[in-house]
């Protein structure tokens, strides 16, 4: 008997728990049609638009360590105007959900671009957690005031599920999520990238031209199952894991840990397979269910946290 | 486990060739063994002037040629650089061109792009493949690594537009005209897109496999950021490229499109 | 012309900037004695003591996760009166600074612990930073006020040098860290682990009996290069860098960020060469000054902020 | 790049043999094939009931048998599982017997350590080497291991306290007599330290070459956490051990000192 994948996370059906992390694709709305008809891949996000067009910074905005990538993209986006266009076309041609990832700096931006992109999306992750780009994200992110404003302003124009996505740079995410949560959020997305750097020793110089940037992928796992297992502990909102997924025994972590769905980001830079990753962590979550007994993958959900 | 705190490897610059008043040749002593295949890139920074992609114009491991174009800042530094300077070399990224298929080559270079086919000629004729050289250019001062192709024994027919030297006519003129007098099996080209596209075009009308090395804004270079993408196919020119067979990509925005540095879609006007 | 590998640090002279980070020799002064007599150490700090003797947890305590360790020891350690009697002893047998790592979890303590153990030390670390003890370490180490009060009075019972070990685990570290200058320390060491965990998918559970742990090795050590380019943007003491060092160019790094001398701590777990790894270090170091073709090593710190 | 997600091997329990009123051989599946040398340890967790290190009695890679002596909480709970209940595996940790000395070789075993040495004895006859197997144990009924090692045809010597069966004594006064009647070039020994240290500095006055398996407190047992440090030479059990050449340590606090659980220094009491 094959397990059932779907999961439902905050009103939105999912044929399965995998999905696309923000920024990875960039805004290529061609590469999401591409991935959302992987059949493993449950729900597409964004990359995340801000208020005005960016062209993010300099190169070299990214690196590979060998044990976790560093960028420092610098959130380059059309805006969320132009970028409502294309999403509008983009939108009848993807069957799975369509969740757009914004980056308001305050509570006005939040509100008018959730107004405007309300009709071409199917839910909304409110990207508070950006390690390198100034006042916003991890400036806004890492003030529960803040986050309580501005997830307030994004609910009031938008009945769709609002996710909002944390960052591990704070003294404590779980009092972050709960600003949020007590604000209207129907879910949390933990984690965004740790704020990092590299020197290059020949050059002597930080690599990436904004010095400081985000750590991703392998790294970051254990820091990111930590955050939603403590979430899983004090919330009761769906929350969605994110950070060095590679494959199915990292994301089978996660969901014990507590992830109702997870999101692959760095990995499908380094998959010899490329966006094959999807398939193949589905196909080992599915085996280990069958070897575990399992009907289906929710009855997973939190269970490393039964005693 | 590499912990790779060495990130990029360092380069010299031994020499600086010009060879119009818009490109120039570095030839560059690597500090550490690089190999990389015809048609691959690398991305090469310069602390404080920015970091680009380019494609060498001849590699053997220990030395390495760039031929560059000063479009904006980081090319005119890279270009001026002089003899005892460094750079720093990521890479090599993407695929490079296939070189399997059978056939005679046909290699078409506009530009610079004469000067990052040359591994791919030398290539070629390692494994005693026939080839003719293509290389066009608006005027007989524009033409970029002719004598370098020159002293490589390379089989070169020039076209320029104003008919300075050679076939007087574009690329993609010229490029007709010769595939009526004698068939290719294979055609390579790197060049500006426009005319990248015209040849590619001409090849699918004439049943030529064709190959172009495709530009985009590329940032990380590895896959993840989306930013080099050619829509609507979603293809990634730093990880499913830079090469691509052209029958994969006419008509999509090839030629037509591209994606600004904000992701923007703009038109190509090269 | 071999390069002079000489630092001073708040007042030490360290014959080499490579340290023993707190707590990967545990409580055992041979191994202290052992490995202070290689001659590319510069100094030793001890396991954190606390006040009262600490068992520790249950095992799992520890495990390898390839690209790093995940470890909750629980600070083991005989209590700081048992352990003074065991420095004394030590002392005078070791020819390297001996720095003792304490851990109080209040201002009183951390007077009492500082008066007692003053004549036996050449220094103090303050440990405020561990990720996964309760009432000790991070609890004390995210709150300024708390930073400021216990740095005080330590500093009133000693005249010795004062380190500060701080935490990645605050949403900003400079504050931290300069509470704990404002309030006397001589110098700042950083990081500690970052607060991580890890789950076994076969037996469903987390794999620390503590649950949570502190993440450490190659993983870390960009956001440790991170942290010690932001605190020498800001401060004017001296930065001791730890976090994933394990070869010549990861100490380069830190180095060039801005850190004076360097602790080496997971690395020891994973060099095949046993405690030769200092030396190849140090090897290293020396190779990359002389190509640099700088003499001494203190020309080298913080270079990487010049424009 | 191994991401180790799978930190440990699973491995389910086939059969607990009963070895003493104490002491429990637990036949192990592994879920994942393991090499383990003669001496190496593995630490074994149950996920509530802790985890402590077991030197394998007996190791095939896909097999793996665990001789369990109840001493305290974690112990007693893996000695008591039954069929089809799981335990999970790391390791293997340590340096294990040096096997490659030439001459005869006499095991001593004391307690669980006659099963802890089998492995190094099978190894032994697999090189055609020359072996002698000493077991002790207070009495008939504190033997453990023998019938596993009569099956696998050992050359069995045993010693009781009691006398209850073979020598009437103690291991280490059987030791003397044993090798007063014929020389051996090597001893290898695992049991409680007092007796360890006793064979040690007999084999010291002997000119014979002894490697003793010694236990400490281990917690990480990978090295870097210090707790199963033998003072004052700075030798860490974990991963410098658990094997030490006897001419190594004697002098040391082996015998004497251990570290408790929270590193002060307690006598050595078995
Ligand atoms: C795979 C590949 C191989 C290339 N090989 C060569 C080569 O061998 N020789 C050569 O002269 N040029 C080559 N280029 C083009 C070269 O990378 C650009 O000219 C250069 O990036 C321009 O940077 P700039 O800072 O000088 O100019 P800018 O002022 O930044 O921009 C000038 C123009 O270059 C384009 N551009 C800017 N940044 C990038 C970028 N990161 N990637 C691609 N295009 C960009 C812009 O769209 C703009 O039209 C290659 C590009 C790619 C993608
Ligand atoms: C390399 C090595 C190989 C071993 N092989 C075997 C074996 O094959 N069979 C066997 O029965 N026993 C073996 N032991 C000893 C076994 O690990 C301990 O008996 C066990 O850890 C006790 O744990 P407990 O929770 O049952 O008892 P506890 O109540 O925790 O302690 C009981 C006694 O065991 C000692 N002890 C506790 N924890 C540890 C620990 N983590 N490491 C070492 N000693 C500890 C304590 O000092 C105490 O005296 C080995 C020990 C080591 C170091
Ligand atoms: C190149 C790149 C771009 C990213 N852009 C965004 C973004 O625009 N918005 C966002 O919320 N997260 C962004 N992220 C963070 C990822 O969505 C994800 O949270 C993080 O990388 C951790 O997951 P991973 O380890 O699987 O990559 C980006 C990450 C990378 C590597
Ligand atoms: C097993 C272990 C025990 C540690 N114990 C202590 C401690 O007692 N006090 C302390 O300040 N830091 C302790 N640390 C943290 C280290 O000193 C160091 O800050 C951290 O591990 C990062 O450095 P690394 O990546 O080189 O290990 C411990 C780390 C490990 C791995
Ligand atoms: S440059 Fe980032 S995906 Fe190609
Ligand atoms: S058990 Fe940690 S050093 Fe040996």
């Amino acid at each position: 008997m094959h397990p059932d994948m779907k999961v439902e996370l905050a009103g939105l059906v999912l044929r399965s728990p995998i999905m696309v992390a923000s920024g990875v694709l960039g805004s290529s709305t061609g590469l999401i049609k591409r991935v959302s008809e992987n059949p493993s891949v449950g729900a597409v996000v964004t990359k995340t638009v801000t208020y005005n067009p960016r062209n993010g910074y300099e190169n070299p905005t990214a690196i590979d360590l060998g044990f976790g990538f560093l960028n420092a993209m610098g959130l380059p986006n059309p805006g969320y105007l132009d970028y409502k266009n294309e999403l509008a076309e983009l939108r009848d041609k993807i069957e799975i959900p369509l969740i757009v990832s914004i980056g308001p700096s305050n509570s006005e931006e939040a509100s008018e671009m959730v107004k405007a992109l309300n009709e071409v999306s199917d839910g909304f992750e409110l990207n508070l957690s950006c390690p390198h780009t100034e006042k916003l994200g991890l400036e806004v992110g890492s003030d529960p005031e803040k986050v309580r404003r501005i997830t307030a302003s994004a609910r009031k124009y938008t009945s769709k599920p609002l996710f909002i996505k944390v960052s591990p740079n704070v003294t404590s995410v779980v009092e972050i999520a709960r600003a949020a949560v007590e604000a209207g959020a129907d879910a949390i997305t933990a984690i965004n990238t740790l704020k990092s750097m590299a020197i290059d020793v020949n050059a002597m110089k930080p690599v990436l031209s904004n010095v400081y940037g985000g750590l991703s992928g392998r790294a970051i796992r254990p820091v990111g199952v930590r955050i939603v297992y403590e979430l899983y502990e004090t919330l009761r909102v769906p929350i969605v894991g994110c950070g060095g997924i590679y494959d199915w025994r990292d994301a089978v972590e996660f969901i014990l840990a507590g992830a109702s769905a997870i999101q692959v980001g760095s990995a499908i830079a380094c998959s010899r397979s490329g966006l094959n990753i999807f398939g193949e962590i589905e196909k080992g979550i599915v085996e280990y269910l069958v070897a575990k007994g399992l009907s289906n993958i929710r009855g997973l959900v939190g269970l490393a946290h039964t005693s | 486990m590499s912990s790779k705190t060495h990130y990029y490897v360092e380069a010299e610059v031994v020499s600086n060739i010009i060879e119009t008043s818009r490109v120039n040749t570095l030839v560059l002593k690597l500090g550490q063994h690089m190999e990389v295949k015809p048609g691959q890139f690398l991305m090469v920074w310069r602390p404080g002037d920015g970091e680009i992609p380019i494609t060498p114009s001849l590699t053997n491991g220990e030395t390495i040629c760039l031929t560059i174009e000063r479009v904006g800042l980081t090319s005119s530094r890279l270009a001026s650089l002089k003899a005892g300077e460094r750079v720093f070399l990521r890479g090599p990224y993407g695929n490079g061109f296939n070189l399997e298929y059978p056939g005679k080559y046909l290699l078409v270079g506009g530009g610079t792009g004469a000067a990052s086919l040359t591994p791919a000629y030398l290539k070629l004729v390692e494994k005693g493949v026939q080839t003719l050289f293509l290389v066009g250019g608006r005027n007989r001062d524009n033409l970029v690594y002719v004598n370098k192709l020159r002293e490589l024994n390379a089989n070169i027919r020039i076209a320029t537009d104003d008919g300075s030297v050679g076939f007087h006519g574009t690329l993609p003129e010229f490029f007709k005209k010769i595939i009526a007098e004698s068939f290719f099996e294979n055609v390579l080209t790197i060049g500006p897109e426009k005319m990248m596209v015209k040849i590619a075009e001409e090849c699918h009308r004439n049943g030529i496999r064709c190959q172009v090395s495709l530009v985009r804004i590329v940032k990380c270079g590895i896959g993840f950021c989306g930013s080099c993408v050619l829509d609507p196919v979603g293809l990634r020119v730093c990880v499913d490229g830079p090469v691509f067979n052209a029958e994969e990509i006419l008509g999509t925005d090839f030629g037509a499109y591209m994606r600004d540095e904000a992701g923007r879609r703009v038109e190509v006007t090269l």
